[in-house]
């Protein structure tokens, strides 16, 4: 009696279960190409905002290696790299790395610095500053984080990496000055870690990027 | 594909078997559900909730199948109370059934009574003494008000009567609330119902 | 110096006993009826000796006790009985119950002497609970619960027999008067009353705001060496509440819902010793009491008052107008009962009439019109001497929740009124308080009422079902009989028949099978309606139709 | 069956609405009603959800015994759900991003199980289906209205980010109010989405109360009128 | 050590289950009228979630990882959850009909709270290890049965209060979330991360 | 002649709800204002609007829910509420703060719950959080002290400044903004100053707290000391409120006097005192056990440390008290005090 009760309830939940997972599997197959392309459409517009796509010719999404610096990069996560070429010569790199020092929280940041060591182009992926006051280093709402396009380690010097009330030359907002300073200070940091680790960063075999991985580091917004 | 076919079915078997295990395993029976809504309920045995008695009704209740307000004996009070037990929310009295009356009693007209034994028969808790062809009388203290005797008596004896107050079974009544609360409108009232 | 323990919350409330300690204490005009209701105590209604129409005396005795926990009555003057009929009585719904009232005769003459004096000291303790009882004492403080019940303590030890003499409500000067005017007798009470319990020791706790009746009775206890510790307590209100007083003068406290007699103390007001005196060594039972009549009269002062009088005719005799009565309450301001009529009369538990009338100035500091809503301040526990929660209890049952203003032992006020004098919302929290101890009690018996049909429908459902098999298997029988045919199962068939009718017979000569299992009440209700029965069957039946509906048992 | 099919749609509309009145699926409904677009592509996959799983349950609703008919409505459930997943993440991977964890979650949002426990375990699928979609479109009004009110009141906009889910072309869609409002944060955080439910739900009631007053009103005049009927006639 | 206490420190206060997260919701309004019953939910819920928590994990390490079925995540997990709750009542009546009598008629609802499966979900979003899914889990619990305790009690006083007729019942409850988690936005920042 | 007949207790000791809030306002009048002396007429003005606007919130909310308004705008409570929270919005703050603050405090805070007595979250603070977190940057735009800037702003100024946002001539918004002394602290302790440091570097902070705020801290401890007297607030809640806040401050500062400040610091920075005795103490919303207000006095001492400490904003008061409003039904179950007759250790 028990053995027969048991098996039929197996059978049926296992039926269900078969079936479903079949359905499922079987969607998967059709709609994996396309998601496969939407993640890599989503990263490279990200990627693109922070490097020209006219200055390289490689394929940026699939060129990355990660890197470990939890000091610079403010992450104790490996931290995504992503490299741009033109004719295989080293164009730019774009850094994920962290501005753990937050108001609230850590910032997300995707840094686009130039071979040459100039800054390209500076974006925050995510962040949890107060709306209103810290969240105006987004582009949507302030060009704020538009002011460090050019900027490198010499430009300004090293007392001028800072924000104007403590005696640098990026502007702070009204009432919130810690969350651009947390900014500014990620920001230099990794120019600085790509000042020591330049060649190494371009050298480095590339991995396939794993498909969850960076979706899940887009996904925390 | 085919390692998501087996991994789901796999774990489909399992829990299934699991769940089919447990079903006889620890299978249980009988419902104390019924128990305790049968206790809320007034006993009256009246059927104005469209039962034949308060503890089909408890059961009907149980099993999903009847809604909480439709005892009109047992008025606001059981309909709170099975709220209550049963987690859902309180609903006034279902007016099909019927309406919350004070207490009644019945009261057989003794010198009209023929003896026909009727009300006897139709009393749910017997509480109407009386032999075939001689005077019937109620004992008041088991009557429930139900009034199913009154219907059956072929000489209209039986009349219902309000339970007579006395100074032990007098209430205080609820301090009135006060002017500015009194309900503005209708909807359900978070007050006492005034004074009884 | 005794040592006194603090009990916690309280009030003090503004004095007002100056007035009426003024002018000593003289017995009342004799009322020309008296109205005697048969439950002045707590327990059953007393059982009348009397009939309309009968002569009493003084002292006589016109209503019995019916069970334990019951007080005779006696008439407090002579004269005939008029009627035995509801009469509306000091009772906070206004309603009516069965009083005897009698005309009197202006005779004042007493019944002979039922008891000759003996050495009181050799009074055995059954003795003097009977002659007590007897007497028809009941606690003059307030719950007026029969005293003798509460002399004995079944065996118990007692270690304490506290007299309570605190008085702690405003304006109430009666207990005071009689001690100032009694002492003696108090003290010879209280002696008595430790004979009967075997008391160990002997306490008297008299509020210190009254120092003559303090020094009154120490004077007594001084002069006659008794072993009585005469303590005068903070005036707090309520200290006068039993468990309070215990609290104060022991430092035990009552447990809750147990009685003081648990912790080995017994209570008792300084009036039932008074009143013990007066029964043990006089031979007087209980007819008369002190009472203060004060507020708006003109002179407000203590009476000794027949039991019985109306409370009209003691304001009038004050100089009160009957006419201008706005509020009439017996007992105090914090605990007293306003009284829908002025014709209620005194009963035994009855210390004060307190009138308020719309000519004179208005002496009470009522609350308004109407109450604000609660707003949590806490006063209202901060006042608890009991350490009750009163705004969540009020909050329940405004809300009619009376599961969970049971959480909050509602059980354990004593309804004194402590949270509703501080209230800043002036909310009526004792009327809440009331009205929710009601409905749970209502609802009790509600619920034993629906216990009861639950367990008789069953019966009769399993009697019905039981009747139904039987019948079946009586067919049955038959028609196997019938079916096996043949001429021998004729004889089997006639035998069935036979047996048929005499069960049908004795079916119907036994009792209804309705009624097996009967409490005596029951039982009692059926005879009744047996006898009516039979005598019905003698007279016509059309002749008594007009009768009326039977009252609730 | 026409008036059956009416009852159906008005339950799920508005008599019985599972946000308004059953109070289920909140999760999702607090959650994602930051903006109007987001709103509505949640409510788009609930109710693909909940009618293809209304229709399924009720298709096998015969076959499974007690012990197991949570764990397989479940799963029905979760293919679905897994279904529209991987479907908007390939074809709206923005939006995708935005629900985040409340598509998985549509799974477990209260009402497609409590519709196929107690509607389509007991109904024919045609019946199913109708109270399916009922019900779904019911909880996306719901949350578009939220929507709405929060994005109103919290951005000053409508619409915005119209493109996540009609692509590029649809950015015309986004209706500002006021250039240069701040914002009232309060709406667009946590608290305002409980709030904001709190006064639609209120708003709800307002309404009903209306309407019975007004049926209340009709009766009366019904019952009042006959006997003044014979008095207008000549 | 301090890891799995700021993990639950941020679970219970910081990024509460409920009032910050969104999941959970139906629960804490469903079974929130009396606190006696919200407590029997909780105790239910605290069990079943770290359980599951803990399950899922082991589900999604080494069945679905390791075969590349990410994408089953939800169906497996929300499998799981059921059987959890359905093993788990079945057990519990038969076992402890005192402790049926408190938590039977929760225990269904649980499968149908988002905070089981949100869970399971952001343990394996958030990378998390064994251990620290089932801190994960636990304190997500208690940051669920804190807020529903201290829901129900605020309701049971709510219900007895003067609300304006249209606001009664479940907006005014709807009302009092909202302002109980503005009061939980205090602590945001507590925990970095 | 019918006699009436109300349950007994037939007399009152005649106190009032109104009396009650009449004197907590009265209780506040110093230390407003001390706070005018130092900071000027924004409070004022801030207060006056806040009053005006409760009245006619209070007034419109009754008219709605039809109940009669004279009980009710008579019994002070509105008006103490608008200036608890006039209190705690920065002197110059646009007009449109203070009137959606007390607005939302009045009409969400109390009303929808049925008004006086039945608001289970304390309405001055709901309406600040409110604020607070809807409309940070002018929620956190204090001023300094006078004294401190040499500046002097008349009343015709501040009156241009909190309705038109209208600057007076030659000063900036920068020169009138300052952060509060624990804004200040917590900045600076950001970056890795130590406390000392911060205190001498920076005129804001006077000998034991912020200059200014140490002097309306000491009147308002004046002002519930006389609550107390008069048995307005109990003892409990302030008692505890600053007992547990300077037992868990001075913990830490003996621990590591560099990164956590005094605890003088603590109870005199930010609104502890006027949380401590006016606003903790508000009954409606607070415990009303004995053992219940004590917990709930120390749970709203450790979460404004808590918060202060390690979280995003410089005080907690508000969130405190929200918080330990929400706890407070619980606490009182579970606080039940021992009634007379009961088992000891049962309750
Ligand atoms: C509610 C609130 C939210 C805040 N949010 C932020 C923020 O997001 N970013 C930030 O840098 N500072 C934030 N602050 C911090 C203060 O504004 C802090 O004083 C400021 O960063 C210090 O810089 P200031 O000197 O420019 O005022 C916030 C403060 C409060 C009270
Ligand atoms: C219902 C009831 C039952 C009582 N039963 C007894 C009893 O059995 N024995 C006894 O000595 N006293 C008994 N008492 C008397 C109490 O001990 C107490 O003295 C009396 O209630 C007077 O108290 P009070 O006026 O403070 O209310 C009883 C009182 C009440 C009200
Ligand atoms: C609040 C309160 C106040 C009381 N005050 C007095 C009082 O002042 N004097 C008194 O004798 N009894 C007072 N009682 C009644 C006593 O509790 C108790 O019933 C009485 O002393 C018992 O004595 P008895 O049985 O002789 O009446 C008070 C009761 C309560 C509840
Ligand atoms: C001692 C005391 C403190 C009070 N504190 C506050 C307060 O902090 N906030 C407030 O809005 N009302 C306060 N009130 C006023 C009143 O209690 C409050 O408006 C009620 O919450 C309204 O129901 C206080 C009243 C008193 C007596
Ligand atoms: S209506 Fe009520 S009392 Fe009457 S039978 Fe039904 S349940 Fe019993
Ligand atoms: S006597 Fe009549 S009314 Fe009373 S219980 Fe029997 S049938 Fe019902
Ligand atoms: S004293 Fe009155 S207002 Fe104060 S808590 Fe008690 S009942 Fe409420
Ligand atoms: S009446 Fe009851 S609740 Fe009020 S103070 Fe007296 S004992 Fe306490
Ligand atoms: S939708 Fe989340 S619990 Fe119901």
């Amino acid at each position: 009696m028990l053995r027969q009760y048991m098996t039929r309830s197996a059978l049926i939940l296992g039926l269900f279960a078969l079936t479903g997972g079949g359905l499922v599997a079987y969607i998967y197959q059709l709609t994996e190409p396309h998601i496969k392309e939407a993640e890599r459409a989503y990263t490279l517009r990200s990627l693109h905002a922070v490097i020209n796509p006219a200055l390289h010719d490689n394929d940026i999404f699939h060129d990355m290696i990660t890197v470990h610096d939890p000091r610079l990069l403010g992450s104790d996560k490996p931290v995504p790299v992503f490299r741009a070429r033109r004719d295989g010569k080293p164009v730019a790199v774009a850094i994920m790395s962290v501005a753990p020092d937050g108001y609230v929280g850590p910032i997300k940041l995707l840094v686009g610095i130039h071979a040459d060591g100039t800054l390209a182009g500076v974006r925050v992926l995510s962040h949890k500053e107060t709306p209103g006051l810290g969240d105006r280093i987004e582009e949507r709402r302030n060009n704020w984080i538009l002011g460090f396009n050019g900027r490198s380690l010499n430009n300004p010097q090293h007392k001028g990496w800072r924000v104007q009330r403590d005696g640098g030359i990026f502007d702070q907002f009204t009432g919130a000055t810690i969350t651009p300073r947390a900014v500014v200070k990620a920001v230099h940091n990794t120019l600085t870690y790509y000042q020591r680790h330049k060649e190494r960063l371009f050298a480095q075999k590339s991995v396939v990027p794993p498909a969850d991985s960076d979706d899940k580091s887009s996904k925390e917004r | 594909m085919l390692s998501a076919l087996l991994a789901l079915g796999a774990l489909g078997i399992l829990f299934g078997l699991l769940l089919g295990y447990a079903a006889i395993r620890y299978k249980v029976e009988g419902d104390p559900l019924v128990e305790k809504i049968d206790a809320i309920l007034p006993q009256t045995q009246c059927g104005q909730c469209g039962y034949p008695g308060c503890r089909p009704y408890a059961e009907a209740i149980a099993r999903d199948e009847a809604d909480i307000n439709r005892c009109p004996p047992g008025g606001e009070t059981v309909i709170v109370s099975l709220a209550d037990l049963l987690g859902r929310d309180p609903k006034p009295l279902d007016d099909e059934c019927g309406e919350e009356k004070p207490k009644m009693v019945a009261y057989i007209h003794e010198e009209i009574c023929i003896g026909c034994t009727l009300c006897i028969q139709a009393c749910p808790v017997d509480a109407i003494l009386g032999a075939a062809k001689q005077m019937h009388t109620i004992i008041e203290s088991e009557c429930t008000g139900c009034e199913l005797c009154v219907a059956p008596c072929p000489v209209d004896c039986i009349d219902m009567v309000p339970v007579k107050q006395s100074l032990d079974t007098w209430k205080w009544p609820a301090p009135p609330p006060p002017p500015y609360e009194q309900p503005t409108d209708s909807g359900p009232d978070p007050q006492p119902a005034g004074a009884h | 110096m005794h040592r006194l323990f603090q009990f916690r919350g309280g009030v003090v409330l503004k004095e007002h006993k100056k007035d009426a300690t003024a002018l000593p204490v003289q017995p009342a005009k004799l009322p020309a009826t008296l109205i005697l209701p048969l439950k002045q105590h707590i327990g059953s209604p007393a059982e009348p000796v009397v009939a309309v129409g009968d002569k009493v005396l003084k002292g006589q005795l016109i209503a019995r006790a019916g069970d334990a926990i019951c007080a005779p009555l006696h008439a407090p003057s002579s004269g005939t009985v008029t009627a035995i009929s509801d009469h509306p009585v000091p009772h906070a719904s206004g309603m009516s119950a069965v009083c005897i009232i009698i005309e009197t005769d202006g005779e004042e003459r007493w019944r002979p002497r039922e008891r000759t004096l003996s050495d009181v000291t050799e009074l055995g303790a059954q003795e003097l609970r009977g002659i007590i009882r007897d007497a028809g004492i009941v606690g003059l403080g307030g719950a007026g619960f029969p005293a003798a019940v509460k002399l004995d303590p079944g065996g118990r030890p007692v270690d304490t027999l506290i007299l309570n003499g605190a008085e702690c409500e405003p304006y109430i000067t009666c207990d005071e008067m009689l001690l100032r005017e009694h002492a003696r007798e108090v003290l010879a009470g209280l002696l008595l009353m430790r004979q009967a319990l075997a008391a160990k020791r002997c306490v008297v706790g008299i509020e210190n705001n009254k120092p003559k009746a303090f020094r009154a009775l120490s004077e007594a206890v001084r002069n006659s060496g008794a072993d009585v510790e005469v303590v005068e307590v903070p005036t707090i209100y309520p200290t006068g509440s039993e468990k309070q007083l215990i609290q104060m003068l022991t430092g035990k406290e009552v447990p809750s819902g147990g009685l003081p007699i648990d912790i080995g103390i017994v209570c008792h007001n300084v009036g039932t010793a008074y009143a013990v005196y007066r029964a043990v060594e006089l031979d007087q039972p209980l007819i008369s009491r002190y009472v203060t009549i004060a507020g708006s009269v003109a002179h407000a002062r203590n009476l000794e008052v027949l039991i019985g009088t109306p409370l009209g005719n003691l304001i009038e005799e004050c100089g009160g107008n009957r006419d201008s009565l706005h509020r009439l309450i017996v007992g105090g301001p914090m605990m007293g009962t306003a009284m829908h009529s002025d014709t209620v009369p005194v009963v035994k538990g009855t210390n004060c009439v307190l009138v308020e009338s719309t000519t004179h100035d208005v002496p009470l500091p009522s609350r308004d019109a109407y109450a604000m809503p609660c707003i949590r301040c806490g006063n209202c526990a901060s006042a608890c001497p009991v350490n009750l929660l009163p705004q969540q209890m009020y909050w329940y049952a405004r809300a009619r929740d009376f599961d969970k203003i049971q959480d909050y032992n509602i059980f354990d006020c004593i309804e004194c009124g402590c949270c509703d004098y501080v209230c800043p919302s002036q909310i009526p929290l004792v009327g809440y308080y009331r009205y929710a101890k009601s409905e749970i009690w209502n609802q009790e018996a509600e619920k034993r009422q629906a216990d009861l049909a639950r367990e008789r429908h069953q019966f009769r459902e399993f009697r019905l079902e039981r009747e139904k098999k039987e019948r079946a298997e009586r067919h049955k029988k038959k028609r196997s009989a019938v079916t096996k045919g043949g001429n021998d199962d004729k004889q089997a068939a006639i035998q069935a028949a036979m047996a048929r009718v005499r069960a049908k017979k004795s079916e119907q000569d036994s009792t209804p099978k309705n009624t097996d299992n009967l409490t005596p009440a029951q039982q009692k209700a059926i005879d009744d309606a047996d006898q009516r029965r039979e005598e019905k069957t003698q007279q016509s039946p059309s002749e008594s139709k007009a009768a009326s509906p039977p009252d609730r048992p | 069956m026409a008036d059956n099919s009416k009852q159906i749609i008005n339950e799920g509309l508005w008599r019985n609405n599972t946000a308004l009145v059953q109070l289920l699926g909140l999760c999702p409904l607090l959650a994602v009603s930051g903006t109007v677009v987001n709103a509505l592509g949640l409510g788009i996959a609930t109710t693909l959800v909940l009618a293809g799983s209304n229709v399924t349950v009720s298709l096998i609703r015969n076959l499974v015994r007690p012990e197991l008919r949570i764990p397989t409505f479940v799963l029905i459930i979760a293919c679905f759900v897994t279904a529209v997943e991987l479907l908007m993440k390939a074809f709206v991977y923005d939006l995708y991003l935005i629900l985040g964890i409340f598509i998985p979650l549509i799974v477990t949002n209260c009402v497609i199980i409590a519709r196929a426990e107690s509607f389509a375990s007991k109904n024919n699928v045609g019946r199913s289906l109708l109270d399916g979609l009922s019900m779904g479109v019911g909880f996306t009004l719901v949350l578009v209205a939220l929507g709405a009110l929060r994005e109103i009141i919290g951005h000053g906009t409508l619409f915005a980010q119209a493109e996540l889910m009609f692509g590029e072309g649809a950015q015309w869609l986004t209706i500002t109010f006021i250039d240069g409002y701040q914002g009232f944060l309060l709406a667009i955080l946590p608290p305002g989405a409980f709030i904001g439910l709190g006064l639609l739900i209120a708003l709800k009631n307002v309404i009903d109360r209306r309407a019975d007053k007004r049926a209340v009103a009709a009766r009366q005049k019904a019952t009042a009128s006959p006997p003044a009927e014979p008095a207008t006639q000549p | 050590m301090t890891e799995y206490a700021l993990i639950l420190i941020s679970t219970v206060l910081v990024n509460n289950i409920v009032l910050v997260k969104f999941l959970g919701l139906c629960p804490f309004m469903g079974v929130s009228r009396k606190l006696e019953t919200a407590t029997g939910m909780a105790m239910a819920t605290t069990f079943v979630l770290t359980l599951s928590a803990v399950f899922s994990y082991l589900v999604n390490e080494f069945l679905l990882t390791p075969l590349g079925l990410e994408y089953l995540q939800t169906i497996s997990f929300i499998l799981v959850i059921a059987v959890v709750v359905q093993f788990t009542e079945m057990v519990v009546h038969k076992t402890s009909p005192v402790l049926y009598q408190v938590l039977g008629i929760f225990l269904p609802l649980i499968t149908t709270n988002c905070a089981v499966l949100g869970v399971a979900l952001l343990n394996v979003q958030q990378q998390h290890g064994f251990l620290e899914s089932a801190v994960y889990g636990f304190g997500a619990a208690m940051g669920f049965s804190l807020v529903l305790i201290l829901f129900a009690a605020m309701r049971e006083r709510i219900t007895v209060a003067d609300v304006p007729e249209a606001f009664r019942g479940p907006a005014i409850a709807l009302i009092t979330a909202g302002l109980m988690s503005m009061a939980f936005m205090g602590f945001v920042g507590l925990v970095k991360g | 002649m019918t006699l009436q007949t109300p349950p007994s207790p037939h007399i009152h000791s005649g106190l009032h709800v109104s009396s009650m809030m009449l004197q907590v306002i009265a209780a506040l009048i110093p230390a407003i204002v001390c706070y005018t002396w130092f900071f000027g007429w924004g409070l004022i003005i801030n207060s006056a609007i806040a009053v005006l606007t409760a009245l006619a919130s209070e007034a419109l909310m009754l008219k709605l829910r039809k109940r009669p308004l004279k009980p009710f705008l008579g019994d002070g409570s509105a008006v103490l509420s608008a200036l608890l929270l006039a209190l705690c919005i920065p002197p110059l703050a646009p007009w449109w703060i203070t009137v959606l603050g007390v607005a939302f405090a009045l009409i969400v805070g109390k009303h929808l719950y049925g008004g006086l007595g039945y608001n289970p979250f304390n309405p001055a603070m709901v309406g600040y959080v409110m604020l607070l977190i809807s409309f940070p940057l002018e929620m956190t735009r204090w001023m300094p002290p006078f004294i401190l800037e040499q500046l002097e702003i008349g009343f015709i100024d501040t009156l241009g400044v909190i309705f038109f946002s209208h600057l007076p001539y030659g000063l900036s918004i920068d020169a009138l903004s300052s952060a509060t002394p624990l804004d200040a602290m917590k900045t600076d302790l950001g970056l890795s100053n130590t406390v000392s440091e911060i205190l001498a570097n920076n005129a804001l902070f006077g000998d034991f707290a912020g200059t200014g705020w140490e002097w309306v801290g000491t009147w308002l401890l004046l002002g519930g000391m006389y609550l107390i007297y008069k048995r307005i607030i109990s003892w409990q809640i302030p008692l505890a409120v600053i007992g547990s806040l300077f037992v868990i401050s001075a913990f830490f500062f003996l621990m590591d006097a560099d990164t956590y400040p005094s605890p003088l610091f603590h109870i005199f920075g930010g609104a502890t005192i006027l949380a401590a005795f006016f606003i903790a103490t508000d009954p409606v919303s607070a415990s009303t056990t004995p053992r219940g207000r004590i917990l709930y006095g120390i749970g709203i001492g450790i979460i404004i440390y808590v918060i202060r400490t390690w979280g995003s904003y410089p005080d907690a008061v508000a969130f405190a008290v929200l918080l330990m409003n929400m706890a407070a039904p619980t606490l009182d179950y579970y606080t039940q005090p021992r009634v007379y007759g009961h088992a000891r250790g049962k309750d």
